[in-house]
Protein backbone atom coordinates (compact mmCIF):
# COMPACT_ATOMS: atom_id res chain seq x y z
CA UNK A 1 0.00 0.00 0.00
CA UNK A 2 1.59 3.43 -0.96
CA UNK A 3 -0.71 6.47 0.38
CA UNK A 4 0.76 10.07 -0.27
CA UNK A 5 -0.73 13.30 0.39
CA UNK A 6 1.08 16.67 -1.40
CA UNK A 7 1.24 19.37 -2.80
CA UNK A 8 3.43 18.70 -5.89
CA UNK A 9 2.18 17.59 -9.20
CA UNK A 10 2.97 13.76 -9.94
CA UNK A 11 3.66 11.76 -13.17
CA UNK A 12 1.02 9.09 -13.77
CA UNK A 13 3.13 7.46 -16.63
CA UNK A 14 6.03 6.97 -14.10
CA UNK A 15 3.78 5.95 -11.21
CA UNK A 16 2.33 3.22 -13.20
CA UNK A 17 5.23 1.49 -14.99
CA UNK A 18 6.20 0.79 -11.49
CA UNK A 19 3.21 -0.15 -10.35
CA UNK A 20 2.15 -3.46 -9.76
CA UNK A 21 5.63 -5.08 -11.28
CA UNK A 22 7.05 -8.37 -10.34
CA UNK A 23 4.37 -10.25 -8.73
CA UNK A 24 2.96 -13.37 -10.43
CA UNK A 25 -0.43 -12.82 -9.31
CA UNK A 26 -1.27 -9.80 -10.85
CA UNK A 27 -3.09 -9.98 -14.10
CA UNK A 28 -5.18 -6.82 -13.47
CA UNK A 29 -4.05 -3.36 -13.15
CA UNK A 30 -6.73 -0.72 -12.93
CA UNK A 31 -6.54 3.27 -12.63
CA UNK A 32 -7.69 6.27 -12.38
CA UNK A 33 -6.62 9.82 -12.71
CA UNK A 34 -8.62 12.74 -11.28
CA UNK A 35 -7.83 16.27 -13.59
CA UNK A 36 -8.91 19.87 -12.93
CA UNK A 37 -11.88 20.42 -15.61
CA UNK A 38 -12.74 23.65 -16.94
CA UNK A 39 -16.51 22.85 -16.94
CA UNK A 40 -18.16 26.25 -17.58
CA UNK A 41 -15.17 27.89 -19.30
CA UNK A 42 -14.10 30.60 -16.84
CA UNK A 43 -11.98 28.66 -13.81
CA UNK A 44 -9.19 30.40 -13.84
CA UNK A 45 -7.72 27.79 -10.72
CA UNK A 46 -9.04 25.43 -7.76
CA UNK A 47 -7.60 25.10 -4.23
CA UNK A 48 -8.03 22.45 -1.82
CA UNK A 49 -7.63 22.37 1.06
CA UNK A 50 -7.35 19.23 3.51
CA UNK A 51 -6.90 18.29 7.18
CA UNK A 52 -3.04 17.02 7.92
CA UNK A 53 -3.39 13.88 9.77
CA UNK A 54 -6.37 12.99 9.19
CA UNK A 55 -6.80 12.57 5.49
CA UNK A 56 -3.82 10.24 5.64
CA UNK A 57 -5.14 8.62 8.02
CA UNK A 58 -8.99 8.42 6.48
CA UNK A 59 -7.45 7.26 3.05
CA UNK A 60 -5.41 4.14 4.41
CA UNK A 61 -8.27 3.23 6.46
CA UNK A 62 -10.02 3.13 2.95
CA UNK A 63 -7.49 1.33 0.99
CA UNK A 64 -6.84 -1.40 4.31
CA UNK A 65 -10.68 -2.28 3.77
CA UNK A 66 -10.43 -2.36 0.02
CA UNK A 67 -6.78 -4.30 0.31
CA UNK A 68 -9.43 -6.79 1.80
CA UNK A 69 -12.71 -6.97 0.71
CA UNK A 70 -10.81 -7.57 -2.99
CA UNK A 71 -7.66 -9.10 -2.00
CA UNK A 72 -5.47 -6.50 -3.83
CA UNK A 73 -1.94 -7.17 -4.73
CA UNK A 74 -1.16 -3.74 -4.53
CA UNK A 75 -2.63 -0.83 -3.89
CA UNK A 76 -1.86 3.61 -4.54
CA UNK A 77 -3.36 6.91 -3.19
CA UNK A 78 -2.01 9.80 -4.61
CA UNK A 79 -3.97 13.58 -3.91
CA UNK A 80 -2.97 16.96 -3.85
CA UNK A 81 -3.89 19.90 -1.78
CA UNK A 82 -3.03 23.33 -2.74
CA UNK A 83 -3.42 25.47 -6.04
CA UNK A 84 -4.55 23.63 -9.36
CA UNK A 85 -5.17 24.96 -12.86
CA UNK A 86 -7.56 23.25 -15.54
CA UNK A 87 -5.44 20.39 -17.10
CA UNK A 88 -3.86 19.60 -13.67
CA UNK A 89 -3.99 16.14 -12.51
CA UNK A 90 -5.47 16.05 -8.97
CA UNK A 91 -5.50 12.84 -7.84
CA UNK A 92 -4.43 9.07 -8.72
CA UNK A 93 -5.72 5.75 -7.78
CA UNK A 94 -4.61 2.46 -8.69
CA UNK A 95 -5.10 -1.36 -7.87
CA UNK A 96 -3.70 -4.26 -8.96
CA UNK A 97 -5.30 -7.29 -8.19
CA UNK A 98 -5.65 -11.35 -10.08
CA UNK A 99 -8.72 -10.54 -11.96
CA UNK A 100 -10.48 -7.58 -13.69
CA UNK A 101 -13.22 -7.70 -11.76
CA UNK A 102 -11.58 -6.65 -8.23
CA UNK A 103 -9.10 -4.28 -10.02
CA UNK A 104 -12.10 -1.96 -11.02
CA UNK A 105 -14.29 -2.52 -7.62
CA UNK A 106 -11.49 -1.50 -5.80
CA UNK A 107 -10.46 1.64 -7.93
CA UNK A 108 -14.09 2.36 -7.89
CA UNK A 109 -14.72 1.95 -4.15
CA UNK A 110 -11.47 3.62 -3.49
CA UNK A 111 -13.11 6.30 -5.70
CA UNK A 112 -16.06 6.87 -4.07
CA UNK A 113 -15.17 6.90 -0.64
CA UNK A 114 -12.69 9.55 -1.72
CA UNK A 115 -15.31 11.92 -2.76
CA UNK A 116 -17.34 11.89 0.36
CA UNK A 117 -15.08 10.93 3.00
CA UNK A 118 -11.84 11.80 2.54
CA UNK A 119 -11.71 15.68 4.27
CA UNK A 120 -10.65 17.74 0.94
CA UNK A 121 -12.69 20.73 0.19
CA UNK A 122 -12.61 22.17 -3.39
CA UNK A 123 -12.68 25.63 -3.76
CA UNK A 124 -12.77 27.31 -7.57
CA UNK A 125 -11.60 30.74 -8.73
CA UNK A 126 -12.70 32.39 -11.56
CA UNK A 127 -13.64 35.81 -13.30
CA UNK A 128 -17.04 35.82 -11.36
CA UNK A 129 -15.02 35.05 -7.78
CA UNK A 130 -14.63 32.29 -5.84
CA UNK A 131 -16.68 29.75 -4.22
CA UNK A 132 -16.36 26.45 -2.41
CA UNK A 133 -17.77 23.22 -4.74
CA UNK A 134 -21.08 21.80 -3.35
CA UNK A 135 -20.96 18.47 -2.19
CA UNK A 136 -22.98 16.47 -4.74
CA UNK A 137 -25.90 14.23 -3.74
CA UNK A 138 -24.77 11.52 -6.53
CA UNK A 139 -21.72 11.14 -4.77
CA UNK A 140 -23.52 10.48 -1.09
CA UNK A 141 -25.31 8.12 -3.05
CA UNK A 142 -22.60 6.06 -4.74
CA UNK A 143 -21.58 4.74 -1.45
CA UNK A 144 -24.42 3.27 -0.98
CA UNK A 145 -23.88 0.37 -3.17
CA UNK A 146 -20.92 -1.22 -1.60
CA UNK A 147 -22.81 -1.34 1.79
CA UNK B 1 -9.81 22.31 27.51
CA UNK B 2 -9.95 20.97 23.12
CA UNK B 3 -8.57 21.86 20.24
CA UNK B 4 -11.41 23.20 17.69
CA UNK B 5 -10.71 23.12 14.07
CA UNK B 6 -12.23 24.68 11.12
CA UNK B 7 -11.81 24.17 7.40
CA UNK B 8 -13.06 25.49 4.39
CA UNK B 9 -16.11 27.92 4.81
CA UNK B 10 -16.73 26.89 8.36
CA UNK B 11 -12.74 28.09 8.95
CA UNK B 12 -14.04 31.42 6.86
CA UNK B 13 -17.10 32.19 8.79
CA UNK B 14 -15.33 31.92 12.05
CA UNK B 15 -12.52 33.74 11.07
CA UNK B 16 -9.51 31.18 12.21
CA UNK B 17 -8.33 27.68 11.39
CA UNK B 18 -8.01 26.40 14.89
CA UNK B 19 -8.62 27.70 18.78
CA UNK B 20 -8.52 26.17 22.25
CA UNK B 21 -11.60 25.97 23.69
CA UNK B 22 -12.21 25.53 27.78
CA UNK B 23 -15.37 23.66 27.29
CA UNK B 24 -17.11 20.74 29.81
CA UNK B 25 -19.17 20.40 26.86
CA UNK B 26 -20.77 16.43 27.17
CA UNK B 27 -21.61 15.79 23.46
CA UNK B 28 -20.73 17.87 20.10
CA UNK B 29 -23.83 19.08 20.25
CA UNK B 30 -23.63 20.54 23.56
CA UNK B 31 -19.94 22.49 21.94
CA UNK B 32 -21.69 23.63 19.22
CA UNK B 33 -24.61 25.24 21.51
CA UNK B 34 -21.81 27.05 23.83
CA UNK B 35 -20.20 27.97 20.62
CA UNK B 36 -22.95 29.26 18.97
CA UNK B 37 -23.89 31.51 22.19
CA UNK B 38 -20.11 33.44 21.99
CA UNK B 39 -20.26 35.76 18.29
CA UNK B 40 -22.37 36.38 15.75
CA UNK B 41 -19.82 34.32 13.40
CA UNK B 42 -20.33 31.00 15.50
CA UNK B 43 -24.34 31.78 14.65
CA UNK B 44 -23.72 32.30 11.52
CA UNK B 45 -20.97 29.13 10.95
CA UNK B 46 -23.15 26.75 12.83
CA UNK B 47 -26.66 27.73 11.77
CA UNK B 48 -27.36 24.28 9.69
CA UNK B 49 -25.79 21.40 11.12
CA UNK B 50 -27.03 19.28 8.28
CA UNK B 51 -24.49 21.13 6.32
CA UNK B 52 -21.93 20.05 8.69
CA UNK B 53 -19.66 17.36 9.31
CA UNK B 54 -17.79 17.04 12.58
CA UNK B 55 -14.43 14.97 13.48
CA UNK B 56 -13.08 13.69 16.90
CA UNK B 57 -9.44 12.98 16.86
CA UNK B 58 -9.60 13.02 12.99
CA UNK B 59 -12.32 10.12 12.93
CA UNK B 60 -15.83 11.13 11.29
CA UNK B 61 -18.15 11.05 14.26
CA UNK B 62 -21.67 12.29 15.13
CA UNK B 63 -22.79 15.45 16.41
CA UNK B 64 -24.73 13.47 19.34
CA UNK B 65 -20.88 12.07 20.34
CA UNK B 66 -19.39 12.56 23.72
CA UNK B 67 -16.51 14.57 23.80
CA UNK B 68 -14.78 12.92 26.77
CA UNK B 69 -11.08 12.67 26.45
CA UNK B 70 -11.58 13.69 22.91
CA UNK B 71 -8.46 16.33 22.05
CA UNK B 72 -9.15 17.81 19.10
CA UNK B 73 -12.82 18.60 17.24
CA UNK B 74 -12.76 19.71 13.80
CA UNK B 75 -15.56 21.12 11.81
CA UNK B 76 -16.08 21.19 8.41
CA UNK B 77 -18.71 21.29 5.40
CA UNK B 78 -19.28 17.63 3.42
CA UNK B 79 -15.86 16.76 2.03
CA UNK B 80 -14.96 17.07 -1.68
CA UNK B 81 -11.80 15.23 -2.63
CA UNK B 82 -11.31 12.65 -5.67
CA UNK C 1 -10.00 6.82 -30.97
CA UNK C 2 -6.45 4.52 -30.92
CA UNK C 3 -6.74 0.89 -31.85
CA UNK C 4 -3.32 -1.01 -32.13
CA UNK C 5 -3.31 -4.72 -32.39
CA UNK C 6 0.44 -5.39 -32.30
CA UNK C 7 3.05 -8.16 -31.16
CA UNK C 8 5.78 -5.67 -29.59
CA UNK C 9 5.53 -4.40 -26.11
CA UNK C 10 3.98 -1.36 -25.02
CA UNK C 11 4.70 1.34 -22.16
CA UNK C 12 1.75 1.68 -20.10
CA UNK C 13 3.49 4.66 -18.62
CA UNK C 14 4.65 6.51 -21.79
CA UNK C 15 0.67 5.55 -23.44
CA UNK C 16 -0.58 7.54 -20.11
CA UNK C 17 1.63 10.27 -20.16
CA UNK C 18 0.05 11.48 -23.13
CA UNK C 19 -3.16 10.24 -22.80
CA UNK C 20 -6.57 12.60 -22.78
CA UNK C 21 -4.12 15.40 -22.15
CA UNK C 22 -5.16 19.62 -23.26
CA UNK C 23 -8.78 18.35 -23.08
CA UNK C 24 -10.32 21.24 -20.73
CA UNK C 25 -13.30 18.38 -20.89
CA UNK C 26 -11.56 15.64 -19.42
CA UNK C 27 -11.89 15.03 -15.80
CA UNK C 28 -11.73 11.42 -15.21
CA UNK C 29 -9.07 9.20 -17.11
CA UNK C 30 -8.98 5.54 -16.42
CA UNK C 31 -6.91 2.59 -17.70
CA UNK C 32 -6.68 -0.97 -17.12
CA UNK C 33 -3.53 -3.25 -18.10
CA UNK C 34 -3.73 -7.01 -18.15
CA UNK C 35 -0.71 -8.89 -17.44
CA UNK C 36 0.31 -12.72 -17.77
CA UNK C 37 0.23 -14.42 -14.71
CA UNK C 38 1.77 -17.37 -13.59
CA UNK C 39 -2.10 -19.34 -12.66
CA UNK C 40 -0.81 -22.68 -11.27
CA UNK C 41 3.13 -21.67 -10.94
CA UNK C 42 4.08 -23.86 -14.07
CA UNK C 43 3.40 -21.50 -17.01
CA UNK C 44 6.70 -21.00 -19.75
CA UNK C 45 4.77 -18.82 -22.09
CA UNK C 46 1.56 -17.86 -23.56
CA UNK C 47 0.68 -17.21 -27.23
CA UNK C 48 -2.32 -15.26 -28.40
CA UNK C 49 -3.41 -16.01 -31.66
CA UNK C 50 -5.48 -13.49 -33.31
CA UNK C 51 -7.61 -12.91 -37.05
CA UNK C 52 -5.99 -10.63 -38.49
CA UNK C 53 -8.30 -7.64 -40.18
CA UNK C 54 -11.23 -8.80 -38.29
CA UNK C 55 -9.75 -7.95 -34.99
CA UNK C 56 -8.93 -4.35 -35.88
CA UNK C 57 -12.20 -4.27 -36.76
CA UNK C 58 -14.42 -5.36 -33.78
CA UNK C 59 -12.27 -3.46 -31.61
CA UNK C 60 -13.12 -0.44 -33.48
CA UNK C 61 -16.89 -1.04 -33.56
CA UNK C 62 -16.77 -1.45 -29.71
CA UNK C 63 -14.91 1.32 -28.87
CA UNK C 64 -16.95 3.16 -31.37
CA UNK C 65 -20.21 2.26 -29.39
CA UNK C 66 -18.33 2.69 -25.73
CA UNK C 67 -17.32 6.52 -26.96
CA UNK C 68 -21.06 7.23 -28.55
CA UNK C 69 -22.78 5.92 -25.12
CA UNK C 70 -20.38 7.10 -22.57
CA UNK C 71 -19.70 10.44 -24.65
CA UNK C 72 -15.43 9.84 -24.20
CA UNK C 73 -13.29 12.43 -25.28
CA UNK C 74 -10.40 9.94 -26.17
CA UNK C 75 -10.37 6.65 -25.90
CA UNK C 76 -7.18 3.87 -26.38
CA UNK C 77 -6.99 0.37 -27.14
CA UNK C 78 -3.65 -1.48 -27.35
CA UNK C 79 -4.24 -5.77 -27.70
CA UNK C 80 -0.76 -7.94 -28.71
CA UNK C 81 -0.52 -11.06 -30.33
CA UNK C 82 2.03 -13.75 -30.43
CA UNK C 83 4.68 -15.33 -27.29
CA UNK C 84 3.98 -13.38 -23.86
CA UNK C 85 5.64 -14.96 -20.55
CA UNK C 86 4.67 -14.47 -16.91
CA UNK C 87 4.45 -10.79 -15.99
CA UNK C 88 4.14 -9.44 -19.70
CA UNK C 89 1.18 -7.04 -20.47
CA UNK C 90 -0.69 -8.48 -22.84
CA UNK C 91 -3.45 -5.35 -23.67
CA UNK C 92 -4.34 -2.13 -22.39
CA UNK C 93 -7.53 0.10 -22.13
CA UNK C 94 -7.71 4.09 -21.27
CA UNK C 95 -11.24 6.19 -21.55
CA UNK C 96 -11.40 9.43 -21.08
CA UNK C 97 -14.23 11.53 -20.10
CA UNK C 98 -16.20 14.24 -18.46
CA UNK C 99 -17.18 11.86 -14.95
CA UNK C 100 -15.86 9.25 -13.41
CA UNK C 101 -18.37 7.21 -13.71
CA UNK C 102 -18.80 7.29 -17.55
CA UNK C 103 -15.00 6.29 -17.46
CA UNK C 104 -15.21 3.90 -15.35
CA UNK C 105 -18.21 2.06 -17.01
CA UNK C 106 -16.37 2.60 -20.46
CA UNK C 107 -13.44 0.79 -19.56
CA UNK C 108 -15.28 -2.01 -18.10
CA UNK C 109 -17.01 -2.27 -21.13
CA UNK C 110 -14.23 -2.19 -23.36
CA UNK C 111 -12.50 -5.00 -21.13
CA UNK C 112 -15.70 -7.21 -21.37
CA UNK C 113 -16.59 -7.29 -24.87
CA UNK C 114 -12.50 -7.83 -25.25
CA UNK C 115 -12.55 -10.82 -23.45
CA UNK C 116 -15.30 -12.67 -25.49
CA UNK C 117 -15.67 -11.03 -28.58
CA UNK C 118 -12.53 -9.98 -29.83
CA UNK C 119 -10.94 -12.56 -32.39
CA UNK C 120 -7.98 -13.57 -29.85
CA UNK C 121 -7.37 -17.28 -28.59
CA UNK C 122 -4.59 -17.85 -25.82
CA UNK C 123 -2.84 -21.07 -25.91
CA UNK C 124 -0.79 -21.91 -22.59
CA UNK C 125 2.68 -23.75 -22.46
CA UNK C 126 4.18 -25.63 -19.53
CA UNK C 127 6.10 -27.96 -18.29
CA UNK C 128 2.83 -30.32 -18.61
CA UNK C 129 2.47 -29.51 -22.30
CA UNK C 130 0.09 -26.47 -23.60
CA UNK C 131 -3.90 -26.01 -23.92
CA UNK C 132 -5.72 -23.58 -25.24
CA UNK C 133 -7.68 -21.33 -22.42
CA UNK C 134 -11.06 -21.98 -22.57
CA UNK C 135 -13.79 -18.97 -22.56
CA UNK C 136 -15.43 -19.00 -19.05
CA UNK C 137 -19.12 -18.45 -18.42
CA UNK C 138 -18.81 -15.59 -16.13
CA UNK C 139 -17.32 -13.64 -18.95
CA UNK C 140 -20.40 -14.05 -21.23
CA UNK C 141 -22.10 -13.38 -18.21
CA UNK C 142 -20.51 -10.17 -18.11
CA UNK C 143 -21.44 -8.68 -21.43
CA UNK C 144 -25.62 -9.00 -20.87
CA UNK C 145 -24.97 -6.14 -18.17
CA UNK C 146 -24.51 -3.88 -21.05
CA UNK C 147 -27.64 -5.27 -22.56
CA UNK D 1 -15.59 -19.88 -54.15
CA UNK D 2 -15.10 -19.36 -50.81
CA UNK D 3 -11.99 -18.52 -48.24
CA UNK D 4 -12.25 -21.04 -45.49
CA UNK D 5 -10.52 -19.93 -42.14
CA UNK D 6 -10.30 -21.82 -39.00
CA UNK D 7 -8.30 -20.71 -35.78
CA UNK D 8 -7.12 -22.03 -32.17
CA UNK D 9 -8.06 -25.64 -31.90
CA UNK D 10 -9.96 -25.66 -34.81
CA UNK D 11 -7.12 -24.63 -37.03
CA UNK D 12 -4.79 -27.29 -35.17
CA UNK D 13 -7.75 -29.67 -35.91
CA UNK D 14 -7.89 -29.36 -39.90
CA UNK D 15 -4.39 -28.93 -39.99
CA UNK D 16 -4.14 -25.96 -42.02
CA UNK D 17 -5.19 -22.22 -41.70
CA UNK D 18 -6.93 -21.64 -44.57
CA UNK D 19 -7.94 -23.18 -47.66
CA UNK D 20 -10.33 -22.18 -50.75
CA UNK D 21 -13.30 -24.32 -50.67
CA UNK D 22 -15.67 -24.97 -54.30
CA UNK D 23 -19.31 -24.62 -52.48
CA UNK D 24 -22.79 -23.94 -53.55
CA UNK D 25 -24.02 -24.09 -49.95
CA UNK D 26 -26.75 -22.35 -48.65
CA UNK D 27 -25.79 -21.76 -45.19
CA UNK D 28 -23.11 -22.14 -43.42
CA UNK D 29 -24.89 -24.65 -41.44
CA UNK D 30 -24.84 -26.44 -44.91
CA UNK D 31 -21.08 -25.39 -45.43
CA UNK D 32 -20.21 -27.63 -42.51
CA UNK D 33 -22.30 -30.08 -43.33
CA UNK D 34 -19.95 -30.52 -46.86
CA UNK D 35 -16.90 -30.50 -44.90
CA UNK D 36 -17.65 -32.86 -42.11
CA UNK D 37 -18.60 -35.42 -45.24
CA UNK D 38 -14.88 -34.64 -46.39
CA UNK D 39 -12.64 -36.42 -44.08
CA UNK D 40 -12.19 -37.49 -40.01
CA UNK D 41 -10.29 -34.31 -39.10
CA UNK D 42 -13.09 -32.32 -40.32
CA UNK D 43 -15.71 -34.14 -38.85
CA UNK D 44 -13.38 -34.07 -35.72
CA UNK D 45 -12.94 -30.13 -35.61
CA UNK D 46 -16.92 -29.70 -36.17
CA UNK D 47 -18.28 -32.68 -34.25
CA UNK D 48 -19.85 -30.14 -31.57
CA UNK D 49 -21.24 -26.80 -33.04
CA UNK D 50 -22.03 -25.44 -29.81
CA UNK D 51 -18.26 -25.47 -29.30
CA UNK D 52 -17.93 -23.23 -32.25
CA UNK D 53 -18.07 -19.52 -33.70
CA UNK D 54 -18.25 -18.41 -37.03
CA UNK D 55 -17.85 -14.78 -39.03
CA UNK D 56 -18.51 -14.23 -42.25
CA UNK D 57 -16.40 -11.91 -44.04
CA UNK D 58 -15.37 -10.73 -40.51
CA UNK D 59 -18.42 -10.68 -38.80
CA UNK D 60 -19.57 -12.58 -36.37
CA UNK D 61 -22.65 -14.72 -37.64
CA UNK D 62 -24.69 -16.99 -36.88
CA UNK D 63 -24.79 -20.66 -38.40
CA UNK D 64 -28.00 -20.47 -40.31
CA UNK D 65 -26.47 -17.18 -41.94
CA UNK D 66 -26.71 -17.40 -45.62
CA UNK D 67 -23.49 -17.50 -47.73
CA UNK D 68 -24.66 -15.91 -50.52
CA UNK D 69 -22.10 -13.31 -51.37
CA UNK D 70 -19.69 -14.00 -48.69
CA UNK D 71 -16.38 -14.12 -49.62
CA UNK D 72 -14.66 -15.37 -46.18
CA UNK D 73 -15.92 -17.69 -43.62
CA UNK D 74 -13.93 -18.17 -40.63
CA UNK D 75 -14.40 -20.87 -37.93
CA UNK D 76 -12.46 -20.98 -34.22
CA UNK D 77 -13.23 -21.53 -30.37
CA UNK D 78 -15.22 -18.93 -28.25
CA UNK D 79 -12.90 -15.48 -27.62
CA UNK D 80 -10.59 -15.71 -25.31
CA UNK D 81 -9.47 -12.26 -25.38
CA UNK D 82 -8.59 -8.87 -22.86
Amino acid sequence: MDVRVQGDAFDVGAELSAFGQGDANVGAVVSFTGIVRDVAGGLDRMEIEHYPGMTEKAIATMVDKASARWGLADSLVIHRYGVMRPGDQIMMVATAARHRVAAFEAAEFLMDYLKSRAPFWKKEFGADGSSWVDAKDEDEDALSRWD
Amino acid sequence: MVEVMYFAWVRERIGEPREQVDTNAATVADLVEELRAREERYAVAFSDLSALRVALDQELADFDAPLAGVREVAFFPPMTGG
